[in-house]
């Protein structure tokens, strides 16, 4: 098993560069009661160099979500390693934003309050701090919604708000699980422009899961792909080799796009098919 | 000169005819007219406004006799310096429903007999009552009742068959017509009968250091004491009713004028207690508590009459 | 659902005329040749009225009044803001927690009534001993809410504030306390009353003034009309710190959805 | 305004057929304190008829959820009226299934028995609705997840068990908030293929909400757009006339296919636009 | 963070030890002539526990703690199942709330103290007057709690149950029953100790046996060691019904993630 999962180790294309985010045989596993552990991800390894954009793909449940929060130091793996920077990861990751997929907005400030509190907590002082929240708030294209507390606002005002709210502290590794989940296609190429905008200001490194292929293609120097469930692990690494900077919408129309689409699609199809495979009897997959 | 003009004193329950010697001399005016300002601080029970004595929140109490034989056991000194009331001032009767039954003090064996509390003076003065008559305390059950209506509604209810009390509930449990007397400490022959001659009750008491310290003080405070016992002795029932804030006459103040002339007799006259009241105190104490040893009982220290005299001499 | 403040107090009036005319009723008319509400243990509504009235109009009230209130506040405060703290810390901190539970809960079992001469001794008669009473009942119903509510953060919440970087002091000031702030002022509309009783149970067993011991000087003397009266005094009273109590909170909670229950 | 709004209203093509969802001249307003009320719908009118599927876009915030729940009988209209099956709805829509896009799951409650509450409460025996909820949570591929509280769930799982657990009580109308959102495309697929037949079985009346417009077209009957708002109202009402019944695979396809998503999304584009028009600024939009 | 169960005991146990000598030098040790803890007020730790053992070595005790435990469990279970069944109530119907609102805050500051006598009246010396006297605090802890719990239920997961078709019953057992659980478990631990305080209380004002009756009994001739005994006794005494409702506890909440701050 271990060996197996090392011959299909993530690896950044260039070894020698320095690594921001290295996962070395990770595995994670949940204790649920009155059954035996749940091995949710198997010894896999994930390396992100310094300034790469990955993209995590992967059937729903496999252990995406997992993965970022063992990145992020919320989930102490059960074996392997953490390494951010070179050091080994012990508590919360610090240098790390995490764009978390459920709601995590503070219910009690306004979207405002939610964004600038973001700065404050490094020691801005509160009126900088408002200044360049508005201005976030602004460019997520929430002007008109700054007073609002999280529950007067739409499921993808939320999102929009937990993103300014990581990107206004500019942290050197962004972990992001479905950023743009709730957004039209529109808002969503818009918001994937801002992003590889700022990206590209400081070499970030980026851990961006999405269940939309195109997207993950569009956005990322490399789209991993993680297999279904239990004991799941990295199953195979796409180097993207389209040229930057790109814009959102129209490296859909290069033909490379749509052969590198073709390729992972294939990998990913037979992946999904195998979830099904176990639980989908009921039900004749239709594809 | 006075050391200690402004005064805290601590009483257990100031309502109640058992200390109507301290509302007599605040009404009255009489700590005035000695240059005290006394604050009177009212608390749950006796035993409470001793420990406020103890712990020092209060300079002086009117409390039980009792307490000063107690707190030399606990090596506490506490001495009195006048006496207020001469007897216990507690009644213990039977429910009309037992009257038939229950005639005398022997006839208490097995019943259900209300007191204040357990351990308080009407619990001791039942179990020794009971003791001089050939019985354990065993051989009854108590129960506190506590000291207010509840004490009423326990009789009333039938829930005990006798009861030790004070007044006013003997006297309100009389008027209802619920109670038959068997053994009444408030009278010169009550108290006689069962104690043989005097038995002091309500006392002012005060630390020994307290004394040393203060003495103008406490003599103040003693002839203050000492001139209302005087102006008590001659009140007729009316005067008092007048003197003492209207609702402390119980809801009636005929009712308040039976209780009063009921307890009457139990004042002290005088103010002084004699070798023999204090023995008989002790004595009450050692039969029913066996961990109080009379042998190592100094009376003399528990009672200090210079300031009486000097209060008698003026 | 939404009533009419109009409405509203015309049916709280009516409660209170209800009541008053049970207890009326209770009091005067007997039931199998019994009463239902002696006046011996009850007195009557019409007398305990006159006598609050008396009371405010001879003005002897008011002393006594303010001395109450001074101990209640007192003990509200320092009870809630005590039971604020160590809330906190013990939630925060869960070997301390851990360590110190049993003990919490043997003290918060000890009755009150016997602590008292402790609290003479220590404090003296003045306010202090009362407020004293008063904070170890409110500390500990704060307390216990407090713990909880900090365990109540929501995990994804709390992951995030961490994620940002806040530190203890700052998690505690935008995280811990907000959210802990509803179950915080659940058990302040508990303690109110309970300072409140505190207060009056420490004059009741030994004081001076104050309404516990106008009660307990009524009391001694079956003057129930007296008790009555004060305890009606008290519970008057008591309404309007708990308006205070539910301004501040209706501030302070701005920011919440509509409970769910007062929608539609 | 209200007369434009009749001009747009999205009226079913045969409107003699009996309606099972009819929202007439409706606004939605929400009370913000210390600001003028927000005015989320403008007066708009839809209408679903019975064994219908509409499928709503609209950019972020327009006011779809608000539609939903107002369709649901959550929210009190403030003004027009919505009717259900041709009465007048008053209180709750007792008639109406409703997945949320939010989490509703009740957290005390396994995934099993999420599923067959919603069952016993119409009186089954639990034996049997247990039965039952086992059965549809293998259809939507959790047939190992049954005991698992909700929060031991990844996103995706909670979503597919709220799925099962509006499907199992089969009401006559589904209001679907974002169904498929944090799904891959192929679960995603699956699920629509699911619910096609379901919906075929009987003529159930559907209200779909996605930003996917690829699935907008691939499931519904109609496709209908809101504007963005405030004062959202419906701006296009466009028929689906594919062939049914429809593999969600293939019939993207199809060449009607194409035309239809470049019809639709020529409008809708134009929408979004307007939306970033006013608080975008600080951002050129990349489209 | 987790503690080892031997280690968290002998950490219990050092506390207990360290405040067991603080009391014996606080009334041996004399600081500036005086005494922090004088014998005459606070007794002796090594008097206290021999009394303790003497108690139940000579077997006196028992009689009076069953009549104690009996009052307490029945306080604790009607005072909780009160709060609970009225705090849904109210929680259910806003009208009904808000009308009785200032009542019940009125009722909650009465001194509980005050009401013996009419408890006993009522419900004459046995058991059933004590067991009044803690209800009466049981109940608003609870009620207040539970009130609030309720009104917490997140509304997302309420609009969905009702959507489901559920009635009010159906509400109630699925939706708002669990929801407002740790609501009503954080009140329970407040309670129990409540619930041994109004039973004592009770038998203090007024009884023929019990934990009360013994420390009153003490307390009637200054024996202080007998009180502490019987406090100490009390205060164990309520661990153990503690012990039990954490028990039920655990066994409810199963369901929950861990609380936020258990975790790393
Ligand atoms: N606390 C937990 N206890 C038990 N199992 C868990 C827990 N959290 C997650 N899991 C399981 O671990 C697996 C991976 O979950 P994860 O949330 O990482 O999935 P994901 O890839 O993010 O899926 P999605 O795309 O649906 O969000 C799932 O099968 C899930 O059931
Ligand atoms: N409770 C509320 N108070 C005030 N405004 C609200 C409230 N709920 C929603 N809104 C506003 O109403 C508008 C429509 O919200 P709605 O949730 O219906 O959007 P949506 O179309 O579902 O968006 P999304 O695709 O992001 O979920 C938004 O601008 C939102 O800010
Ligand atoms: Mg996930
Ligand atoms: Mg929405």
């Amino acid at each position: 098993m271990n060996a197996a999962a090392r011959a299909t180790t993530a690896e950044a294309p260039h070894a020698g560069a320095s690594l921001a985010v290295a996962l070395d045989d990770i595995a994670i596993s949940f204790a649920v009661k009155g059954r035996p552990v749940f091995n949710a991800v198997a010894p896999t390894s994930l390396h992100v160099r310094e300034g790469e954009f990955v993209a995590i793909v992967g059937p729903t449940g496999c252990g995406k979500s997992t993965l970022l929060n063992a990145t992020a130091g919320l989930l102490a793996p059960a074996g392997g390693t953490v390494s951010i920077f070179g050091e080994k990861l012990v508590g919360l990751n610090a240098r790390a934003g995490y764009l978390f997929q459920q709601d995590a907005l503070m219910p009690w400030k306004t979207a405002l309050d939610n964004v600038a509190i973001a700065l404050e907590i490094g020691g801005m002082r509160r009126a900088d701090a408002v200044a360049q929240a508005q201005d976030w708030l602004k460019r997520v294209g929430l002007a008109r919604f700054t007073e609002r507390y999280p529950h007067e606002l739409s499921g993808g005002q939320r999102k929009r708000v937990a993103l300014a709210q990581m990107l206004i502290r500019q942290p050197k590794i962004l972990l992001m699980d479905e950023p743009f989940g709730p957004l039209d296609a529109q808002t969503r190429q818009i918001m994937g422009t801002l992003l590889l905008r700022l990206w590209a200001q400081d070499r970030k490194a980026v851990l961006f899961v999405t269940h939309d292929l195109e997207e993950a293609i569009a956005l990322s120097d490399r789209v991993v792909i993680m297999s279904a469930g239990p004991e799941a692990r990295i199953i195979g690494d796409f180097p993207i080799d389209l040229a930057r900077p790109r814009d959102a919408a129209e490296i859909r129309l290069d033909p490379r796009f749509h052969e590198l689409h073709r390729m992972i699609w294939s990998q990913l199809k037979a992946e999904v098919a195998k979830t099904y495979g176990d639980d989908m009897n009921g039900l004749e997959a239709s594809s | 000169e006075i050391e200690k003009p402004n005064l805290t004193l601590g009483v257990g329950g100031k309502p109640l005819l058992y200390y109507l010697p301290l509302t007599l001399a605040e009404r009255l005016g009489y700590f005035k007219d000695e240059g005290l300002t006394v604050e009177i601080n009212d608390f749950g029970g006796g035993s409470k406004s001793l420990q406020a004595l103890i712990g020092g929140s209060v300079d002086a109490v009117t409390g039980a006799y009792e307490h000063t034989i107690r707190m030399q056991d606990k090596k506490q000194d506490i001495r009195a310096v006048i006496d207020l009331g001469r007897y216990p001032g507690i009644v213990v009767g039977v429910s009309k429903r037992k009257a038939d039954t229950i005639k005398s003090v022997a006839d208490l064996k097995g019943a259900k007999i209300g007191v204040t509390a357990p351990g308080s003076s009407t619990y001791i003065l039942v179990q020794y009552l009971m003791m001089k008559n050939g019985m354990s305390p065993d051989d009854a059950s108590f129960i506190g009742v506590g000291s207010g209506a509840s004490a009423v509604a326990a009789m009333q209810k039938g829930e005990i068959d006798a009861i030790s009390h004070l007044d006013p509930v003997i006297s309100k449990l009389q008027d209802m017509g619920e109670l038959t007397v068997l053994v009444d400490t408030r009278t010169t022959a009550g108290t006689e009968a069962v104690f043989g001659g005097q038995n002091p009750a309500a006392v002012l008491y005060l630390k020994e250091s307290f004394i040393k310290a203060n003495p103008n003080t406490v003599q103040a405070l003693t002839n203050a004491f000492y001139k209302t016992l005087k102006w008590l002795e001659k009140a007729t029932p009316e005067e008092v009713a007048a003197t003492v804030p209207q609702e402390y006459w119980l809801g009636d103040k005929d009712l308040y004028i039976k209780a009063f002339n009921a307890s009457r007799e139990s004042y002290s006259p005088d103010g002084n207690i004699n070798e023999a009241s204090m023995k008989s105190a002790l004595n009450l104490i050692a039969t029913t508590d066996p961990k109080i040893d009379p042998a190592k009982i100094d009376l003399s220290k528990t009672f200090d009459g210079s300031f009486l005299a000097k209060a008698k001499g003026q | 659902m939404k009533l009419h403040p109009a409405k509203l107090l015309f049916l709280q009036i009516l409660v209170a005329v209800a009541a008053l005319a049970l207890w009326q009723i209770g009091a005067t008319v007997p039931i199998g040749g019994d009463f239902l509400l002696p006046e011996f243990f009850f007195s009557k509504p019409g007398d305990v009225l006159s006598r609050v009235v008396e009371l405010f109009v001879t003005g002897t009230i008011w002393k006594h009044l303010w001395i109450t209130l001074t101990e209640t506040v007192l003990a509200f405060i320092i009870g809630s803001v005590g039971g604020v703290v160590i809330g906190f810390w013990f939630a925060r901190k869960p070997v301390v927690a851990a360590v110190f539970d049993p003990y919490v809960k043997m003290v918060n079992a000890l009755p009150r009534v016997v602590l008292a001469p402790i609290f003479m001794l220590w404090l003296g008669l003045g306010i202090w001993s009362k407020v004293a009473l008063g904070v170890t009942l409110v500390f500990f119903i704060v307390f216990f809410n407090v713990y909880q509510g900090v365990k109540e953060v929501s995990p994804v919440v709390l992951a995030n504030a961490r994620m940002m970087g806040m530190n203890e002091r700052q998690l505690f000031r935008n995280v811990y306390w907000p959210s802990a702030m509803s179950w915080m002022f659940s058990s302040l509309h508990t303690a109110v009353g309970f300072a409140l009783v505190g207060a009056v149970v420490g004059e009741y067993l030994g004081s001076a003034a104050g309404l516990g011991y106008l009660i307990h000087q009524a009391e001694g003397v079956f003057d129930v009309t007296g008790v009555f009266a004060g305890m009606f005094i008290l519970a008057a009273f008591v309404l309007v710190i708990d308006w205070f109590v539910t301004r501040v909170e209706k501030r302070l909670l701005v920011w919440r959805p509509q409970a769910a229950s007062e929608q539609n």
